[in-house]
């Protein structure tokens, strides 16, 4: 089967700093990949060179095949590759619903005239309402994104994403900053998701959810992978063990 | 309607061209330009000289409009390679450069000015309709595109052009049409000065007519087509008001952008919106 | 309820407006007056409008026009043209004045101008230099120089009068300080000029440190500098004190006190050409810089006399055409020959003056006379 | 040499320069705002410095009480005008100080007059001959003056407790406050040095041109805000830079390139060059 991602050679220097040294890696169609890591290894770096947010200064990543890597972002997102922000960006002068409208409309917004001429946004509103009801926060759709609880935000922002109809979704730390039942229930509707046929690469910390719902794991330390394979095996990997008890104990207890 | 109150209404319709444009440009898109008087100026330079070549106002106006929309295009390619105060200070070297290049061109009657330009061969009232029913125009488009996907387009790119990039918008190619749309209603309302004045100089375009604009945009409530309008109606005819407090007109110009900034940021479109509860949402079910 | 009320308020505001318009004196003539009260030429505006209302109440305390007080509609243009053309239909259209005065700048006079040409209604420019405003039709006249005429006569001056022939010239850039080198450089062949450079600032610059540093190295004659007496202090003070001690020849623009106030004694020496004699003997000169002291407070400025000139020269017309009609006070202006504190009014058939030149230079800390020049042939106003 | 006077001559403009655009800067770093009211600051220091000189016949005594009146001014700028708006979007505060700008100028010019005023009797205007050039003490004053204001300023900010605050506070302001920084305070202070050193740049400028004019705060009002973002927008030692280089590339081009284009559009030229290039100014921001 060939992959759906292939990362090959992702080198990112900040000033003098490596913030990725050499990383490669693969999806396969329908996985659940999740990363960790502990903090500054150059997760989110990585999939911000997938999506071309941040310029690697060498990397090779193919979609489908597909050479991307000289490609811009909005671009790549058209082509089915989309990511979630760590930190939640959502555009605050908006409702709930009209984010996630914005986002099932990336059709229409494709060719600047094209848009100057479409108002409809019937058959977007029912999508994004059926996804927010995916989310389990339709209730919520007509409020404004200001004001809401960090647990909707997040939930908005993957049902966001998952507007893009996207190939491959790939999420920045989904379950920071909530509690343990919101992370739950929003790690169950991601597997859920993932069992409809999207591919997931999962940036996260809590590695109770992340060994709950992901089939493999990959693990980044100081900008280099150093384990990747079965949840169970990499957790017994003593290179693994040791990133994380000898740097960052706090997050690993989490 | 005497010819006071004519020249007078002509004048607010043709800034209401003009700070639409802008709106187009800040309001709707995000980008804020301090430059925008540069392609007021544009436009009036040009069909100023078609005009004395002797083409008519339809052709003088068009390519007065076109060329201001190719010009806003080249400074909005500024506006991919610099952000939000970065921008602000680099369009307002546009308009600085503007001012300093034209002052120096004889072929453009220098510091003199171009006098004697043809009159647009309508009356003065028909000229004025003439005027109306092109801010009509300019207000119907703006409405139009607030609408449209395009709008909603422009909204996120206002938000967030970080998220919008993300979310597969193609962020660049909506901040160059703004600016073509913006600029190209500037140019419009320039050609339709130069008619109405038949006569331009330079400082018709500095600076501080820039700020004037802009004031007219955040006054009225940014993005607010109505509100930029209003605007527009009562800070072109203050001097009128303020007449028989002559001496203090510009001190009470000043006073009132600052009180209107100051209690009620949002402008006149977001004093009313609060002051009648108006949430007008796109994505309203009920 | 909220909406409906501001509504209420604004159709009030308006209603208010259209009313209090039209109140008016009865036996009156209205002429319109507009100046820059406000912004950044506030300045010549305050001198032109205090020259006007002096010579309203000196011809009201005379009787009047033809037993009819004179009444001045003074508005604040700001020195914008965008401003000035709604003035100039109101003056027009609402005030209903038999005669327009413009005590502006350029700008603001030639789009002023051309509405008063439109409606024909004749209007009178009390000094603005640009050569087109004359053209915009024969209802227009203009009191002062044309600023080439002015930078004709500064040749002379330079040339002929001082027999300094190298020459380092200091632009304002405007259309003033344009118009001014444009006349200065047509003549400076005739008088044996060199212009060896020359430089030019904006109107905002008060600090010239480099120009100074390079005419400093350039070590010409004279120096002939336009600009306007708060461009004009700070270069004169900043050349005397670097060292530059060759003449430095001005215009008009420098014509005021506040000049030589700012210079201080780097002021000393610098020759003008203007169109105010302050030594003169003239009765109409000598009285006018007295009661304008009087008046104001402060010392006359050629931007005040030509102010009170121009009323002058309107209210004379109105006199002899003793009748409402714009056409016959149209041709009363263009008849006029009348003597003021700015010389012998007489129009050509463009409506432009033929007046000597006064040469005035800063002697004691004021203005006195240097020289005259009176050559109809250098001094000729365009006639169409 | 004609080489040496224009480089001597850019330098005095720099010097200039930097005293005003330092409080510009240190604004923006703190509060993210274009705080457009600083020039309007900067005239009534110069106002008041010649009144009290005027007054008191001493130079010396005037610029401290000046500068410390000026300062209060800028506190209270600070808390009536921006403070309640800090949360808005940043044009909200540039068109609030841009109306108040005005305001500003409207009130010295009612009260002090149209006309400008100027000194008894200017100090400093003795001459030092210095490599064959005639300078005058108040140039060397000038650049002097300004570095060692702004020597001590940066001596301060690292050698006292409220400086190291007020560094902290502009570097992250959240981190400064949970360490018990009063942000607050550190913002007024911020307003009263930087008001403090615009109005020490008006005095400096009145010495030169004797004139304190109601509009002297114009070119400083737009020249300033190129000049900050020229070096990277709330970066001191940037707008040091920024402000040295720009004095000479004026000084420079009114000579040679001054037929052209003007001193402004040769400035601004020059700063859409660089942003360009460096979009985020000579030395990036913070």
């Amino acid at each position: 089967m060939t992959a759906i991602l292939k990362v090959s050679g992702v080198t990112v220097r900040f000033g003098g700093i490596h913030a990725l040294d050499d990383v490669s890696f693969e999806v396969t169609p329908g996985e659940f990949v999740s990363m960790i890591g502990p903090n500054g290894a150059g997760k989110t770096t990585l999939i911000r060179a997938i999506t071309g947010v941040v310029q690697p200064q060498s990397a090779e990543i193919r979609l489908s095949g597909r050479e991307i890597s000289n490609l811009p972002t909005h671009k790549r997102s058209r082509l089915g590759l989309v990511m979630t922000h760590q930190i939640v960006r959502p555009f605050h002068s908006m409702s709930v619903l009209e984010n996630v409208i914005f986002a099932a409309g990336h059709g229409r917004i494709q060719s600047v005239f094209g848009a100057m001429v479409s108002f409809d946004l019937s058959r977007e509103r029912d999508r994004a309402m059926k996804l927010l009801g995916l989310l389990g926060i339709a209730e919520m759709a007509d409020k404004s994104v200001r004001g809401q609880p960090l647990g909707v935000i997040k939930r908005m922002e993957v049902a966001r994403a998952l507007a893009l109809e996207p190939k491959l979704l790939l999420l920045d730390e989904p379950l920071a900053g909530l509690n343990h039942i919101e992370a739950a229930r929003l790690a169950d509707t991601v597997a859920d998701i993932n069992r409809r046929g999207t591919t997931i690469v999962m940036i996260e910390h809590n590695l109770g959810e992340v060994l709950r719902v992901s089939e493999r794991l990959v693990v980044l330390d100081n900008g280099r992978k150093i384990a990747d394979g079965n949840p169970n095996e990499v957790m017994r990997n003593p290179a693994v063990r040791a990133a994380y008890v000898g740097k960052d104990e706090t997050d690993a207890a989490a | 309607m005497g010819i006071y109150e004519v020249s007078l209404a002509t004048i607010v319709l043709i800034n209401i061209i003009l700070a639409l444009g802008l709106n187009m440009i800040t309001g709707f898109c995000g980008q804020i330009s301090l430059g925008h008087a540069a392609f007021y100026g544009i436009g009036a330079y040009c069909t100023a000289i078609l005009a004395k070549a002797g083409f008519p106002p339809a052709v003088t106006l068009l390519c007065g409009l076109i060329l201001a929309g190719a010009s806003g295009v080249v400074v909005g390619l500024a506006s991919l390679r610099v952000r939000e105060d970065f921008l602000a200070i680099t369009t307002m070297g546009v308009g600085f450069l503007f001012l300093g290049i034209v002052r120096q061109q004889e072929a453009l009657g220098g510091e003199l000015g171009i006098s004697s330009i043809p009159s647009a061969g309508m009356s003065k009232i028909g000229f004025m309709l003439f005027v109306l029913v092109l801010a009509a125009l300019a207000a119907a488009f703006s409405l139009f595109i607030k609408r449209s996907w395009m709008g909603f387009a422009f909204d996120a790119v206002a938000d967030d052009e970080d998220t919008a990039r993300v979310l597969g918008l193609d962020v660049a190619a909506y901040k160059l049409s703004a600016f073509a749309m913006g600029t190209a209603m500037a140019g419009l309302a320039g050609g339709l000065y130069t008619y109405f004045a038949r006569f331009i100089v330079p400082d018709d375009f500095g600076f501080i007519t820039s700020i004037t604009v802009l004031s007219m945009v955040a006054v009225g409530g940014i993005g607010s087509v109505f509100g930029v309008m209003a605007a527009t109606v009562v800070l072109t005819l203050m001097p009128e008001f303020f007449r028989f407090i002559s001496d203090y007109k510009l001190l009470v110009y000043g006073a009132l952008l600052f009180t209107v900034m100051r209690f009620a940021p949002g402008g006149l479109a977001g004093f009313l919106q609060t002051a009648l509860r108006i949430r007008k949402a796109r994505g309203e079910t009920g | 309820m909220l909406k409906k009320r501001i509504f209420m308020v604004m159709v009030i505001g308006l209603a208010v407006l259209i009313t209090y318009a039209p109140l008016m004196a009865a036996e009156t003539i209205k002429i319109g007056f507009h100046a820059p009260l406000t912004g950044f030429a506030a300045s010549d505006g305050k001198s032109a409008s205090e020259g006007a209302k002096l010579a309203a109440e000196q011809i009201n305390a005379k009787g009047g026009v033809n037993g009819k007080m004179i009444e001045l509609v003074i508005y604040d243009d700001q020195a914008k043209p965008a401003q000035a053309i709604p003035i100039a239909n109101k003056l027009i259209g609402q005030d209903k004045v038999a005669i327009g005065v413009s005590g502006s700048y350029s700008g603001a006079t030639r789009s002023a101008a051309g509405v008063f040409q439109e409606a024909k209604i004749p209007y009178i420019s009390a000094y603005a230099i640009h050569p087109d405003i004359t053209r915009a039709g024969d209802y227009v006249f203009r009191t002062s120089f044309l600023g080439e005429v002015q930078g004709r006569g500064g040749a002379k001056l330079v040339g002929d009068t001082l027999g300094k022939k190298r020459v380092v010239m200091i632009t304002l850039q405007n259309d003033f300080g344009k118009s001014l080198a444009a006349g200065f450089k047509s003549a400076a062949d005739k008088f044996g000029i060199t212009i060896t450079n020359e430089y030019q600032y904006s109107m905002k610059d008060r600090q010239f440190g480099s120009i100074v540093a390079k005419v400093k190295s350039d070590n010409p004659e004279a120096i002939y500098a336009s600009g306007y007496y708060f461009t004009a202090g700070p270069l004169v003070k900043q050349l005397r004190a670097a060292g530059v001690s060759v003449p430095i020849i001005g215009q008009e623009g420098y014509d005021s006190q506040k000049f030589i106030e700012i210079a201080g004694d780097a002021a000393e020496g610098v020759i003008i050409t203007t169109s105010l004699d302050r030594d003169s003997d003239v009765p109409e000169t000598k009285d006018f810089i007295a009661a304008f002291e009087k008046k104001a407070g402060f010392k006359a400025d050629m931007v005040a006399a030509s102010g009170h000139t121009a009323i002058m020269v309107a209210a004379e017309a109105l006199k002899k055409a003793n009748s409402t009609d714009p056409r016959a006070i149209r041709d009363a202006v263009a008849e006029t020959d009348l003597k003021v504190s700015t010389g012998t009014i007489k129009f050509n058939k463009l409506g432009e003056v033929l007046k000597a030149v006064q040469n005035q230079i800063v002697k004691g800390g004021n203005w006195h006379r240097h020289s005259v020049i009176d050559d109809p042939e250098l001094l000729a106003p365009p006639a169409e | 040499m004609l080489y040496l006077e224009l480089l001597i001559q850019g330098i005095i403009y720099g010097s200039m320069y930097a005293i005003i655009a330092v409080g510009l800067t240190l604004v923006y770093g703190l509060l993210r705002i274009l705080h457009v009211a600083h020039a309007g600051l900067f005239a009534l220091g110069g106002y008041l410095g010649l009144l009290i000189t005027n007054a008191t016949g001493s130079l010396l005594l005037a610029m401290p009480l000046a500068a410390a009146g000026v300062g209060l001014v800028g506190m209270v700028v600070y808390r009536l005008c921006y403070h309640p708006i800090l949360d808005r979007p940043p044009y909200v505060a540039l068109i609030a100080s841009i109306g108040l700008f005005i305001a500003m100028e409207e009130i010295y010019r009612l009260v002090f007059g149209p006309y400008g005023l100027t000194y008894n009797d200017v100090p400093l205007q003795s001459q030092i001959a210095f490599l064959g050039m005639n300078l005058r003490t108040a140039e060397l004053a000038i650049v002097f003056g300004s570095v060692i204001l702004l020597g001590t300023l940066s001596y301060l900010a690292q050698k006292t407790r409220i400086g190291v605050a007020w560094k902290a506070t502009v570097d992250d302001p959240q981190m400064a406050a949970s360490f018990g920084i009063d942000p607050l305070k550190v913002r007024y202070l911020n307003f009263f040095i930087g008001s403090g050193l615009a109005a020490i740049g008006g005095i400096f400028i009145s010495l030169l041109s004797n004139l304190v004019e109601p509009t002297m705060g114009g070119v400083p009002s737009y020249k300033a805000l190129a000049i900050i973002v020229l070096g990277g927008l709330g970066n001191v030692t940037g707008t040091l830079i920024a402000s040295l280089v720009l004095g000479v590339v004026e000084a420079f081009g009114t000579i040679y390139i001054g037929h052209l284009m003007d001193r402004d559009a040769i400035a601004f030229a020059f700063l859409i060059l660089v942003l360009m290039i460096r979009p985020q100014g000579m030395l990036s921001g913070r």
